[in-house]
């Protein structure tokens, strides 16, 4: 589903935030990222659904080489990537609904299924009842759990989720994991890069370390 | 699919125009500004031009005819004047008409008269001119055409006179013209800018929709629809306020005026005009979008 | 500490107009090209009030003389005449000189005259009028005046013409003031719109800075020295473009407009405009962000 | 140095995000404030530094009653606080040091000072690399780290930290929190809202813990 075959990525001119990375993600596995701030978990999502192009090196998802990819393309590839955000990019002028539904009204969604799926996505997340609220007035977690429902709403094929229970206590923590378990026992590819430790040991699933850029092993 | 597509962006410009009523708000209120001052100089020079023209059509030439000419011959030459482009009318002015004119013309020295056994003053044709042609050149022009009549004797038109009228007209319309066409960049600009600032505002919404898949036609749709309506809002709002303003003319100072300009008056831009303006506002928010978004979509 | 503050509110505001180069140019931009339609106006109203009052000066009183009039009377009444207000230059023309004249502007019809035995035409004196008093109301004021004097038997001015004239001066100060006024009003709304749309643009970090304990004024004055200085900036662009403009029609059309405009030609604006002109732009500037401002610090 | 007496907050008519709270915290002391997502820790610590202002109840900082404070003395009370917010509310077109400076030229410091102390407050949080770099091109960490420094940069007598280890890995969410406490150990109060719940278990302090509004004990 993803494979990296040595890529690099660099910012600036001398440094690299990603250094030959290689790596085989299958269809369906559900794997975690590591590694302390600044190692380059987030350039290595960002990479995955074109927010940023890769230096050196190919890139497969989906069977797609991105490195290639047109720029007209690129809509194409993410609506079939959900993504959490770190810092969650929610609109602010838009309610709760407004922000889960768009994931839908990009790819023409029919209003009624738009409805209906919205309204499923921010039951599971805990959040019917903030749904015409605008993330402004919406807690941390509340707002996490929005960009998280968004990422959920259109079954996407791969869910990458940066920092995803950062702002979540333990007890939705472990919720939203099962969320997105379950969502992988469905066949979505779920990549997960996270800080916390707990949850990664709890799981048991593979888990990817990232250090300064090089993936360890 | 499309008519609920349709649907779908319609009501998002409405969203958004409530979602950042401020931003719409000024930017809508500049494009009025812009568009009544733009609006406001045309209906100057419309009425300035039709109150000069009017004071212009005085303009005329005197054909002063030979003693000689029979009534046929009159008949004839007045035939082949009509044909001359240019000529509105014509009127005639005998020998004794011209006397009777001129003794009144000459009012308290008509004493000077008194010794005439005959009247030595000519016969002659007033012609007045069409509209196109009142300037010294056009006039001047018809004047060597009338030359060339062998009943003509002696021609006379205000020459000094009309020349100023001219130069004073072109200079006049210089100035429109110059104006006009920097208010018209000027407003092209200032609301291509407005619309930039209120783009700009909303970077972080653009830059999301595209992370999540969104197509730029899905982005920019909206945007075009949105800056349309601001148009088309904003030149209805100054097409309301000049109409206000000119009532307010027409009521205020128009009974003092209208005595010394005589009949026309002042006059309200023609329906095909406001049309224009309503058209000219909905493409001018539609460009303004247009130029704005190339920054943020790549 | 005073001073080391001052230095530190003007690096903010270099670093402010460097890090949001976008909206400070498009700001700047707008401003400049408002101002520019302001001065073009203004320069366009300057160079048109000229040349009509250079136009209007060639409006004159005849006053005819009584034929008693005998020479030391005339010099007596001269003394008088001279002392109403708004006369300019006065030049005679005697019985002689009338004749003479009266036969030339006959021109072909000056058989006219031949019976004549006697000058019956009365000597004058042409009254030119100062510039001020070069209007209808003012000349008929002059003329009720002359008419107390017993020497002068009849008076004539251009009445009609000269009615005309100032009903269309009149006409067109109004549009100009009117249109003038609709322009500043204009310029002062624009500038503050545009101002507000790029104070909103910046509204998170004022919410940021006063998160962090920053004083409502701490804020505010690198916003108005940023005003000011778009103010100054935009005002002196569109200076030189004005400038730019009145030296291209100056060299290009100039040569031939100044023929028949005859001596002034075009001239740009003094010094003391350009002046009031930067200084407006600063204070549209400060206007502005003020009004900007009061929203995002409540 | 911190009072709560019968505080409610309430930002829409029926519902209180805070009820009826009542607490004490010791100038000098450096207490945890957890609970779950929603439970109005963020409430709670606005009203400290009045970016909200409480519905009902008083409220004293620092020997001072915050319910009557007038908005014009707002900013000299934010200056005694040190403030980490859970959405960072870094400056986007400014670059670390000049983010991490706005704390101490707000308060009218001098240039000298300002460097020296600005650098100095960069290292202690490890990011004396990413001086010149504007938030947009910084890791969440890293951009977290900041919005710590600029807290921690004036010397507060009060230090209120929403979340502020919610994107950092272990090794550095101990080394923030020693920083904390060094500058505890110094003087200042120190209140932490948190989800970390190791954190909390592995430090002994004392905590509190809201509940769908409420002080549980
Ligand atoms: N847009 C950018 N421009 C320049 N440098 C960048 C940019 N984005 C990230 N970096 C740098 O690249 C490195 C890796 O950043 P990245 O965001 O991938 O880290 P991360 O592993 O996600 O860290 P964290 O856990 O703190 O979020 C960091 O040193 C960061 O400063
Ligand atoms: N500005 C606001 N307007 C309306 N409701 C708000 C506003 N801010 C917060 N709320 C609501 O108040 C409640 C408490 O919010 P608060 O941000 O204090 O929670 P929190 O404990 O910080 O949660 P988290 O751990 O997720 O950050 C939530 O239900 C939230 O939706
Ligand atoms: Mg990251
Ligand atoms: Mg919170």
């Amino acid at each position: 589903m993803i494979q990296m075959f040595h890529v690099y990525k660099s910012y600036l001119r001398n440094t690299n935030a990603l250094e030959d990375i290689n790596l085989r993600v299958e269809k369906g596995e559900f794997v975690f990222l590591t590694g302390p701030s600044g190692a380059g978990k987030t350039t290595l999502l960002k990479l995955l659904f074109c927010a940023e192009r890769a230096t050196r090196g190919q890139i497969l998802v989906n069977g797609r080489n991105i490195a290639r990819i047109r720029e007209s393309s690129i809509p194409y590839l993410r609506r079939n990537i959900g993504v959490v955000f770190q810092d969650f990019k929610l609109l602010n002028n838009r309610t709760a609904f407004e922000n889960v539904a768009l994931a839908l009204e990009v790819i023409g969604a029919r209003r009624k299924e738009i409805k209906s799926k919205v309204w499923k996505t921010l039951k599971m997340v805990g959040l019917q009842h903030k749904i015409n609220t605008k993330p402004l007035r919406l807690a941390g977690g509340e707002q996490q759990r929005i960009a998280i429902a968004r990422a959920l709403v259109n079954d996407p094929a791969i869910l990458l989720a940066d920092e995803p229970t950062g702002n979540l206590d333990p007890d939705l923590t472990i919720e939203i994991i099962n969320l997105l378990k379950d969502i992988n026992a469905r066949g979505t590819t779920v990549m997960i890069a996270t800080h916390n430790q707990a949850l990664v040991e709890k799981l048991h699933k593979r888990s990817l370390v990232l250090d300064k850029g090089k993936l360890l092993n | 699919m499309l008519f609920e597509r349709a649907i779908y962006f319609l009501e998002r410009v409405g969203q958004n125009i409530r979602q950042d009523a401020f931003i719409n708000l000024v930017t809508i209120s500049t494009i009025a500004i812009t568009l009544l001052i733009l609006s406001t100089f045309w209906l100057c020079f419309l009425n300035l031009n039709t109150f000069l023209q009017n004071w212009g059509e005085k303009i005329q030439i005197t054909a002063y005819l030979n003693e000689r000419t029979s009534p046929e011959q009159l008949e004839e030459l007045k035939g082949k004047i009509r044909e001359i482009p240019g000529i509105k009318e014509m009127s005639f002015i005998s020998k004794d008409q011209a006397l009777k004119l001129f003794r009144e013309q000459l009012g308290g020295q008509d004493g000077l008269l008194e010794g005439l056994n005959s009247n030595p003053l000519p016969a002659s044709w007033e012609i007045q001119l069409q509209q196109d042609y009142q300037n010294s050149e056009k006039a001047a022009e018809i004047v060597g055409k009338l030359k060339g009549f062998k009943e003509i004797e002696d021609l006379q038109y205000g020459q000094r006179w009309v020349e100023r009228f001219s130069i004073f007209l072109n200079l006049l319309r210089l100035a429109t013209f110059f104006i006009g066409g920097l208010l018209i960049l000027a407003t092209i600009f200032i609301i291509s800018n407005t619309i930039k600032l209120s783009v700009y505002a909303r970077k972080e919404e653009i830059e999301i929709m595209k992370l999540v898949g969104a197509a730029d036609w899905f982005i920019k749709i909206p945007f075009f629809l949105g800056g349309i309506l601001q148009g088309l809002i904003g030149a209805s709002i100054a097409m309301v306020i000049l109409y206000s303003i000119y009532k307010f003319l027409i009521d205020a100072i128009s009974p003092v005026m209208s005595l010394s300009l005589g009949a026309g008056g002042l006059t309200f831009l023609p329906w095909n005009h406001i049309y224009w303006f309503l058209l000219g506002g909905m493409l001018l928010g539609l460009a303004g979008s247009f130029t704005s978004l190339g920054r943020h979509l790549r």
